[in-house]
């Protein structure tokens, strides 16, 4: 056993933070948060705080990477230095750089790309402070800064995790659920269809285990959903309305 | 559109297509075709695998090795071994590091330099597969409580691209590992000149398989040409207890959950499939 | 000219301006003309500072952390302690290491990738004025002589650049300085889930004032219009014995003696106003 | 002495490995081995085991690199990690550079660039596993996988290392032999032409020494040449020819 | 207190280098050194030794980097690797990209950097052995070279440092000084005008001080001038004028 | 051509040759006109040497310095010591670390950044033949068998560059090393300010000597015009003993197997000629 495993992380169907096994952890949304940024996040889930710009849709150069018939996402995740328990070393690590290519494939689905020929649209994700499951958290703040941006979507991207602790499915696993636990499952959505955009998986789940913590990932990023559209209503005073 | 827009004039911006889009347009379009009709462009079946070899020992050098190849995909894996310290927080367990590469030999796609996005996926998505299905007992790796273990090292080269490179080198990793004897060891130095009898301590044996979405349809093991234009990729990671233990989607399109539970059914017998060219 | 000279025909050169240095040469007039009116873009006084705002303790996660704004420059600072061996000449101090990371959330100007002179000035005037004020008493972060200490890493964001970072970047380092506690320490290992009520050695508060000079005009705190097109700029550390501490001159423009000297001055006052934010 | 060299090398003159003095090792080659490749080549001579590829000529991006009146050649050679007996750090090494630059220049010596204006010719070479004497084994598989590309040649480039080893020249050095033996002499050759196209050598000879040295590894190098000659010829159905 | 680190380094008014407390070094200056550059000089000041090279102006590759109205100026600040007590890991470090910075700024200052658009001039100063004060010997031995390749500026840039040791205010610190001394003023100047274009400081001052170690360094400045400026007349056989 | 063929079209381009092509087929022929005559560009022998000079000890914070000019090619040499762990496999021997830089101060045509391959090259070739040529007694630099021994770095900077770099490399590295003296130890810390009188364990003094060939024509030393448009290259490293300890055929160009040992014996002449200037 890994020396810092709590001996429990379920007692009497309670998590060590005293939520029950399916409780999202509390959300705060902001958005139009950075001056310089054509669109800007500021999230907190739990213990993680992230922020997030998006410069764009704006001229690529050199232009021969320019794309002739839709605008390119870049996306780059990265922490600081401070947001975890040891100081990370700065720049970009494999696991930063896999991560920002999986939450801009999920981001690429709802875009509409082929409006902004020619151009580029940077995604810039901060985590400030990481308490697992930063990956679902960046890419809901992700959508929140691009329609902050006002790009066309054809709908926001919503996440959430779900995973194993302690023999039990549980939705929304915080730090140590993450690092101790014997699985997790993030899964980014398109609420209005139900398509996932993101899907990934480590750990050990039987199937029937796995279409559990599937559904109940599903039923969370669905949550979110909802503080997403209530927070871009409350900032721009009209029911969030997708695009066409 | 019913908020802030700052963007709208772009929206007339009017853009000749080049070539490169049309072509890429053909392509997927003459795919998608053969799809509509039950077919794939190399007349496989939508759940089949291309044939599949696997042949050990090939690298003397390596402590163990594998040639892995999928129709023309063609990787190859080596075990190097050597002595180092634990981590503080597991002082009796060695280490399993994996490294996938992809080298410009496979094609031209893959350029020389440092690993970009797409290696490093590669390697993570297979390196996970193997670390969360526990390939190796990582305390039977252990030399010296607290002071030395032993690190595994499994390094696996593209040689030739043709599409689905996870579950080959997936495969490969797994064959390489089995392949692999200790080298002996006097007065905590390695002789590499002498392979001893003994056997990595091998606890699982999970393997990868990957799935892609073409328009509607999905299809096992994508050869490079459906890779070229498909909408997304899924790969399961499956032990031999049918349980699951690494999945990665990947590319901008989407799933439906009953597509997932249903591709996971059809992994857990892929899995059992490719495992039976590990003779297990 | 009375000496060689081998370029003359050079000057026969006639090259069209285009849009961009027109444009540049446009915004530095409009700055200009309001400057010779004894106004700035933003309407402050000549010698006056944005408003400030500084909020301790942001990140849990860091042993100490501060936020901080100046106008719509927005900087986070994080201090992170570890343990590591003392240099060789000095066995009783510990060390403190500043990092300043111009990140591209805050400006369009700041590319991804390894940080370039500008983030490395910044970078290094900063530290300097810690440095050299002293912020720290080294010799209180030794854990065993000659063998342990405290290295006290201090990393400090953009968040949203506005014009005078330096300022900024200090006023937040020395802000989450004072914030940090000590984690606990167990058979010299760090628990950093739990920290101690102790408070880091603060020796010194020196902070950074920082003036721009446009044309013949000089303006503290200069916003990003006025950085855009200033001529020089100059930064002084104060401690708050009102000594200097660190300067730095920056920007291809000259300053004269006087009037460095009568910054100086001003600086000394200014300093003291940002102290106030550290309510000392 | 170094610790792990064997008191003697050579014993009633036969060498380690059970040759003579003068005795290549076995050598087997192939062609057309990478479907992806314009032309590949694999190569095992004693334990050395190589594999190449050419892609090429294509056009060269960025256009302002490439040569007006003739094709660029690239060469990138390259150890895999455990091709050796320690485990090699990934990514190119001073040696590998070096070598990498040394076996282009072999190889410019014979193609006809110039029939190839504007375009670039990539020579990758990855050395499987390592025992002795793979920059020659590299140049003879390199120009195999030309050849299997199409690309017109005055000649096959053909090489073999001398040395000295107990006092003894002998020739094609495997792996024991090269780093406790005194003096290591790589060279590589035109067939046709005699000339000399690659030339190193570290160690120590007098000059009678190099002499013998350089004529045996010239003869060594002849007698390669007929195995990639033959290698050709069973591929193509054809005698080799060279272009002209 | 550090070790290492004299007890006294001012004993009975006079330094440890023999200077009193107002002297400025010996130095040394030569131009036209190097064959190959538009533009080379040589100085010794005291310990150091700094070699500088202007290439240009000449036209800059790739070209969308070029200014359309005036010349770049870019400015590489070195040290040799033997040229301090420990040796110098090659390469780059953050410190002499920071002084690359300011050297290149204080040039700009002077340079009619407007007659050569299109172009670059390059200034590659080598640090050859350290002992004290090289920036300051830099930029004057970067603006003889810049004059040694005929590129019009309005004026020669002079610098030279002040700084306090021992509670003295004393002027061009030698290495021990510049480890030990409790401050260091390098200052550089446009000598015809007065103007400073190059400021920096570490340690600490009280304003009385700085004003005086101020005043000093100009002073110390308008020495090297004099210097500088004898040089040229030298190699060139007139006074030296400034343009316009 | 008897065998597949991919890529006759291609034969058909026709590319106009622009004016750099030109310009250097010019040189080539003007070079090439002036040899068939007997002579060279710069005036001298087929096989002579540009005049040559030698300083040592120019670098008095280096253990050891050398500045070499061979016409108007300048090197410097530096030999800077420290104290370090000695390999496992030669536990009772120091190392030896050379390092040549291509610094752009030398020629524009040396750009800033990492070493390029023609850096790397010669920094090679310089090392191997020192060495293979054993200029110095490692063993003579152990301190402590298994613990610590002297590490004696040589760095090598181009100051100007009028070909010929290697043996200007080779020859300032030895004499560097032969002007070097230990600095002073003390409880086995470097006191770097004391030199004491101890020479480094010089054993031989291996040098090199280069060749260019330019069509059929092979002159030693080439300067800058004659590198600029030679075929090939082959530099010889020659002991006292005359026997050789490196060679290194640069160029594309190739050597007649006579050519190479007619060269050999002329280098080995070439050589003595050299450590003339070292006063052996």
């Amino acid at each position: 056993m890994k020396i810092g495993k709590p001996e429990r992380m379920i007692i009497n169907g309670k998590r060590l933070d005293g939520r029950g096994l399916y409780d999202l952890r509390p959300i705060k949304m902001r958005v139009g948060v950075l001056k310089n940024a054509d669109g800007s996040s500021y999230l907190e889930w739990g213990g993680n705080k992230i922020l997030c710009a998006v410069h764009g849709p704006r001229e690529l150069h050199p232009k021969h990477l320019a794309k002739p018939d839709k605008a390119m996402l870049r996306c780059i995740y990265s922490m600081a230095t401070f947001s975890v328990k040891e100081r990370k070393k700065p720049g970009p690590d494999r696991r930063s750089i896999e991560l920002s290519k999986v939450i801009r494939e999920a981001l690429e689905n709802v875009i509409f790309l082929h409006l902004f020929p020619q151009t580029v649209i940077d995604v810039y994700i901060k985590v400030l402070q990481s308490d697992g499951g930063t990956r679902c958290a960046s890419i809901v703040a992700a959508s929140l800064a691009l329609a902050d941006a006002g790009i066309p979507m054809k709908d926001l991207v919503s996440a959430c995790a779900a995973g194993k602790v302690d023999g039990e499915i549980v939705l929304d696993l915080f730090e140590i659920e993450d690092n101790y636990g014997e699985a997790d499952l993030p899964v980014a959505i398109v609420p209005k269809t139900g398509e996932i955009v993101l899907l990934q998986m480590d750990g050990n789940l039987t199937k029937d285990e796995f279409k559990k913590a599937l559904d109940l990932a599903i039923s969370g990023a669905m949550k979110v959903y909802e503080l997403q559209k209530k927070t871009l209503y409350e900032r721009y005073g009209e029911r969030y309305e997708t695009e066409r | 559109m019913s908020y802030r827009r700052k963007l709208c004039m772009r929206d007339m911006v009017n853009v000749m297509k080049p070539k490169d889009e049309i072509l890429a347009n053909l392509k997927r379009n003459f795919i998608l075709d053969i799809l509509k009709k039950g077919k794939r462009v190399d007349g496989r079946k939508f759940y089949e695998y291309r044939s599949i070899e696997v042949q050990q020992g090939v690298i003397k050098k390596a402590e163990g090795s594998a040639l892995v190849k999928i129709g023309e995909t063609e990787v190859l894996a080596g075990v190097k071994l050597s002595i180092g310290s634990p981590y503080p927080d597991t002082p009796n367990e060695g280490a399993l590091i994996i490294n996938t590469e992809l080298i410009p030999l496979a094609s031209v796609a893959f350029e020389p330099g440092p690993p970009d996005e797409n290696s490093i996926e590669l390697s993570r998505v297979v390196d996970r597969a193997l670390r969360e299905g526990e390939v190796l007992d990582l305390e039977g790796l252990c030399i010296t409580e607290g002071e030395k273990v032993w690190l595994v090292y499994v390094d696996i080269y593209t040689l030739n691209y043709d599409g689905n490179l996870i579950d080959a080198c997936c495969l490969a990793a797994v064959s390489a590992l089995m392949d692999a004897r200790f080298p002996k060891l006097e007065d905590d130095k390695i002789i590499y000149e002498e392979k001893t009898s003994k056997r990595l301590p091998i606890k699982n044996y999970p393997l990868e398989v990957t799935y892609a979405k073409i328009g509607e349809h999905i299809v096992l093991d994508p050869c490079y040409e459906e890779e070229e234009i498909m909408d997304a990729r899924i790969t399961f990671g499956i032990k031999q207890d049918d349980t699951i233990c690494a999945i990665q989607k990947g590319g901008r399109g989407s799933f439906k959950p009953d597509e997932i539970l249903n591709l996971y059914e059809d992994a857990v017998e892929k899995a059992k499939f490719l495992r039976s060219f590990l003779n297990i």
